[in-house]
């Protein structure tokens, strides 16, 4: 248990520094080291809690009294997870920013924020106070927009940042509304005692409809995932991959809003059903949107938005289920595991996307994919990685995320075999936009007017390497993966109880 | 009749809150949607502020006080963590609209939009 | 923990397939025209008795891919496409809209 | 033209979910205070400060605080990253 | 560069708003105030500076990468405040009854005993250093730049 003071400490003790790159690296190699061992801690042990400031660490009610007063970090199975693949793709885009960066002035404060950004995405996993949770979605947001602004020289970059600065600001306020709102009911901030005191009167209903659309905006669902586009697109050097993680990361804190925090006491299929038509209208949106696009990394961002709707479906599809027993255990729980599955799969092989995208426009100055062609003479490794990325995303059999997709479908048959079908169908939508990158850009005779371009640097490769090494580690052991992993953070989220009783005790 | 008597605070609340809601929405200048969400956030602050207080109670501070029938603190914590939040967040977004006035010397936000589609 | 992934899922066994399938490939081609000679008449692309166009010609762009696929679907993708203003003014009505659209969902739901 | 329906429509009705929560509410002036008189009637003995306010902020719950100031921080550090003077003064 | 007038009520007053936020950070413990409230009435002497004299003889005084440095190292005093009780927990608060502000006051009144609040005043002092420095960046930043345009560049 005392371990775990260490674990955030490194996270927030970085913050002050004047970095330089390897000591970013080190950083983030250190946190990375420190999140495998909390996972695993909570994986072996069960959830983990820590009461900041207490005289006791476990000592998470104070004595002679009923609530938790004190701020308390608590780790369950997906706060591990979210964690572990957070951690993973800040380390991957920090190594690629180092060289994709080079030119750029400023880089001091660059990697500052790309160190808070990393921090507050294990953050958010590791809180078990709503508040805290807030003030972490706050830095978040104010490091991503900085992030994506970066290169203030193009005026897409700088809008992009504003439209996600004013878009999260107001989803975080709406997230403290709500947060007064329970604070008048009950008093509590905690997320575990406010589930054991949760009602579910007609303010938390509003609250929830609050909490649920901030959350569903910050993460890019579909009917608000207008700035994801916009943001992503110009995100500087490494960064769009840890941006997207970050918006995973919202898509964690919203699961652990409605399973945690709710759980039970939901109206479960109403809003399991909002969940998957989310899913559903942000799997379809974003790739017919993505096969219209020719901006490279805009076509790649849609895509994005369209992976966070099988995320969306698989765990909605759990959540609709969540009232009966009997659908959980046939096909509930397996609902909720391909969707978290299919979270940390996406962060790899997307993270990968959108770092060849970035790599292309380092190397050619451009993202129009009009002007491509042939790349794949003068870029091999990118071209190699953007192929395992691209089979990956479209489910693709030996890839880990078919093994993903092939879980939500499954389960969502036995819900309502149209959701399969469409999720078929989106699939296979994935797998043409993507043949149209690839023909675009790679394949083809040399272009005249790229002939002098050379493959990307180093550290760029390495950056790169870790997802692809990711992706296709997963790709061939999705069952250890699966076991280890994932099951455990889909019970994580079924277990209400147990959330809620490592903090109240008893119960 | 009552509960809109006692709960006036709120209810001013709510109504400050639609305020910079509906500036956030109609309002095309950009720095009037941040204006909106500034009134947004004062309206959540005055909300959590709101919330701690206790009919005739004094400052929780020891200090000088006599009695234990105090105001909440934790909301006066909660709402000074929220108002810093908004300073630094406010800031940011008008340093973007600085550069984004620099770049396209607008800041209407339909003539100043480059991307979109 | 007896996941249904386990019964028919096996990536090892894909990867097997796929090597073996690359090396019978491999075969199969070694068996192919080897009288073929690099550089000669033989290898020349055959365009209807046209020259070869330039490089720049040669490769189709991306904006002409899947054109048959917008113009079918040119009934969804109006009012898509229009949808996506790029106003922030317009994220924000969305993100409010939901909101209202949930809260009132919500209600419903518990009236009856 | 739907644009100003839209917005009036969804102005209503976020507007009346906000005043039923007014209204909703428990009465103003008239606190649930599990939390709070716990720490009212402890701060002077756990942190040893007289004001309970910043005993909350500093203390029980310093977390937070310390995410705050990470805020501030990082707002100062993209303001001044953004507004930074370019080597390559408009290239464009 | 604003009129005489201004000018002289500046210096006038720079003076008071600086001993004013002071005693605002040190007490923040005792009675209300705090790093927060007192770093902000230091930054607002910074911003009637900044008004007063123009941002061209300010941004002499004030640079901007000490200031980043103040206000990282701000962060990091309140960090190490938070780190010093690490071998109980992360942020306990450590110095409750030892000899640096350890004083506990009974419940209920306590006058003129301001040698108390363990580790609170310390982490004060490292948020006050945070927010005058983050905030007078800030401004003098966004003074800078807007003077810079304002010029017609």
């Amino acid at each position: 248990m005392p371990l775990l003071a260490a674990f955030l400490t490194p996270l927030v003790g970085r913050i002050g520094s004047q970095a330089r790159n390897t000591f970013v690296i080190v950083a983030l190699a250190i946190v990375q080291i420190l999140v495998i061992i909390v996972a695993r801690d909570v994986y072996a042990n069960g959830i983990h809690v820590y009461t900041l400031g207490a005289a006791l660490p476990s000592l998470a009610i104070p004595e002679t009294h009923m609530v938790p007063v004190r701020i308390i970090l608590e780790v369950d199975g997906l706060g591990a997870f979210m964690g572990l693949m957070g951690a993973t793709v800040a380390l991957a885009g920090a190594i690629y920013s180092i060289s994709c960066m080079k030119l750029e002035t400023g880089q001091d404060r660059f990697y500052t924020l790309l160190l808070l950004l990393a921090a507050s995405m294990v953050g958010i996993q590791y809180t078990g106070d709503l508040f805290n949770l807030f003030v972490f979605l706050e830095i978040l947001s104010i490091s991503g927009a900085a992030l994506a602004g970066f290169r203030t020289r193009f005026v897409d970059a700088v809008e992009g940042g504003f439209k996600y600065v004013i878009v999260s600001t107001v989803a975080a306020l709406l997230v403290l509304i709500s947060i007064g709102m329970f604070y008048g009911q009950y008093n509590l901030l905690n997320i575990a005692a406010l589930a054991d005191a949760m009602q579910y009167t007609a303010i938390d209903k509003i609250a929830l409809a609050l909490l649920v659309v901030a959350l569903l905006t910050k993460s890019g669902a579909v009917p608000s995932h207008w700035w994801v586009p916009d943001t992503y697109t110009p995100a500087a050097g490494g960064t769009s991959p840890i941006i997207y993680g970050a918006s995973l990361t919202c898509l964690a804190a919203l699961f652990r809003v409605v399973f945690s925090l709710y759980g039970l006491k939901l109206s479960l299929s109403l809003i399991g059903w909002v969940v998957i038509i989310a899913g559903l209208l942000s799997m379809f949106v974003g790739v017919t949107m993505a096969l219209r696009q020719t901006d490279v990394k805009r076509l790649m961002t849609y895509h994005a938005i369209s992976q966070e709707g099988y995320m969306l479906l698989g765990v909605g599809v759990g959540l609709a289920v969540l009232g009966d027993p009997q659908a959980v255990a046939a096909y509930g729980r397996e609902a909720i595991a391909g969707g978290i599955f299919h979270v940390i799969n996406n962060a790899f092989f997307k993270g990968l996307l959108l770092l060849t995208g970035e790599a292309l426009f380092f190397q050619l100055g451009t993202r129009d994919l009009n002007k491509m062609g042939g790349m794949g003479r003068n870029m091999k490794w990118t071209c190699a990685f953007f192929i395992i990325g691209a089979l990956a995303i479209s489910g693709v059999p030996p890839f880990n995320g078919f093994a993903s997709k092939l879980m939500i479908y499954e389960s969502s048959f036995h819900l309502n075999p149209m959701l399969t079908i469409i999720a078929l169908v989106v699939s296979v939508m994935t797998l043409a936009s993507f043949t149209k990158v690839f023909q675009a850009a790679f394949t083809g005779p040399e272009q005249p007017e790229y002939a002098q371009v050379q493959g990307v640097p180093l550290s760029m490769k390495i950056g790169m390497g870790i997802l692809a090494g990711a992706t296709v580690l997963f790709s061939l052991f999705p069952q250890f993966v699966v076991d280890t992993i994932v099951y455990p953070a889909a019970d994580a989220l079924l277990n209400q109880a147990g959330y809620v009783s490592a903090v109240m005790g008893g119960a | 009749m009552s509960t809109i008597v006692t709960n006036a605070p709120f209810i001013g609340v709510a109504a400050l809150a639609c305020v910079g809601l509906y500036i956030m929405l109609a309002q095309r200048n950009l720095i009037k949607i941040v204006m909106g969400i500034t009134i947004f956030e004062s309206a959540v602050n005055l909300f959590l502020v709101s919330l701690g207080y206790r009919n005739e109670g004094i400052a929780p501070i020891f200090t000088n006080a006599t009695g234990t029938h105090m105001v909440l603190p934790v909301p006066q914590a909660l709402t000074l963590t929220s108002i810093v939040i908004g300073v630094a967040t406010t800031a940011l977004m008008l340093t973007f609209i600085v550069l984004i006035y620099r770049h396209t010397g607008e800041t209407d936000a339909k003539k100043s939009r480059r991307v979109k589609g | 923990m007896s996941a249904p992934i386990l019964t028919f899922w096996a990536p090892l066994l894909v990867v097997i397939a796929f090597v073996i399938v690359t090396i019978l490939a491999y075969l199969y081609r070694n068996r192919g025209e080897s009288s073929y000679k690099e550089g000669t008449e033989q290898t020349k692309v055959f365009l209807s008795g046209e020259d070869e166009p330039e490089a720049g010609m040669r490769h189709v762009r991306a904006h002409n891919m899947y054109w048959g696929f917008f113009e079918a679907m040119k009934r969804y993708y109006g009012p898509v496409v229009r949808a996506h203003t790029g106003i922030v003014n317009d994220y924000l009505i969305w993100m409010f809209g939901l909101v209202a659209l949930i809260g009132v969902a919500l209600f419903a739901a518990g009236l009856f | 033209m739907t644009r100003k329906v839209v917005i009036g429509l969804t102005m209503v009705i976020v507007g009346m979910m906000l005043f039923a929560v007014a209204l909703m509410m428990r009465p103003f002036g008239e606190p649930v205070s599990v939390m709070d008189d716990y720490i009212i009637e402890n701060t002077q003995q756990v942190t040893g400060a007289n004001n309970a306010v910043s005993a909350v902020v500093f203390d029980w719950r310093g977390y937070d605080t310390l995410g705050e100031a990470t805020v501030l921080f990082t707002a100062v550090t993209a303001v001044v990253m953004l507004l930074r003077k370019r080597k390559d003064e408009a290239p464009e | 560069m604003m009129s005489k007038v201004v000018r002289t009520i500046t210096r006038l007053m720079t003076p008071a708003i600086l001993v004013f936020g002071l005693y605002v950070i040190m007490h923040g413990h005792v009675t209300s105030g705090g790093g927060f409230q007192g770093g902000a009435v230091f930054a607002s002497a910074a911003a009637l500076l900044l008004v007063a004299f123009g941002s061209d003889r300010i941004k002499d005084h004030m640079r901007i990468p000490d200031l980043t440095v103040i206000s990282a190292s701000g962060a990091l005093v309140f960090i190490g405040a938070g780190f010093a009780g690490i071998a109980t927990t992360f942020f306990y608060n450590l110095f409750v009854g030892s000899a640096i502000f350890g004083h506990v006051p009974e419940f209920g009144p306590a006058h003129e005993d301001i040698w108390t609040g363990g580790v609170i005043p310390i982490m004060n002092i490292g948020v006050a250093l945070n927010v005058v420095a983050g905030l007078t960046a800030v401004m003098v930043v966004m003074a800078i730049t807007s003077s810079k345009t304002g010029d017609g560049e």
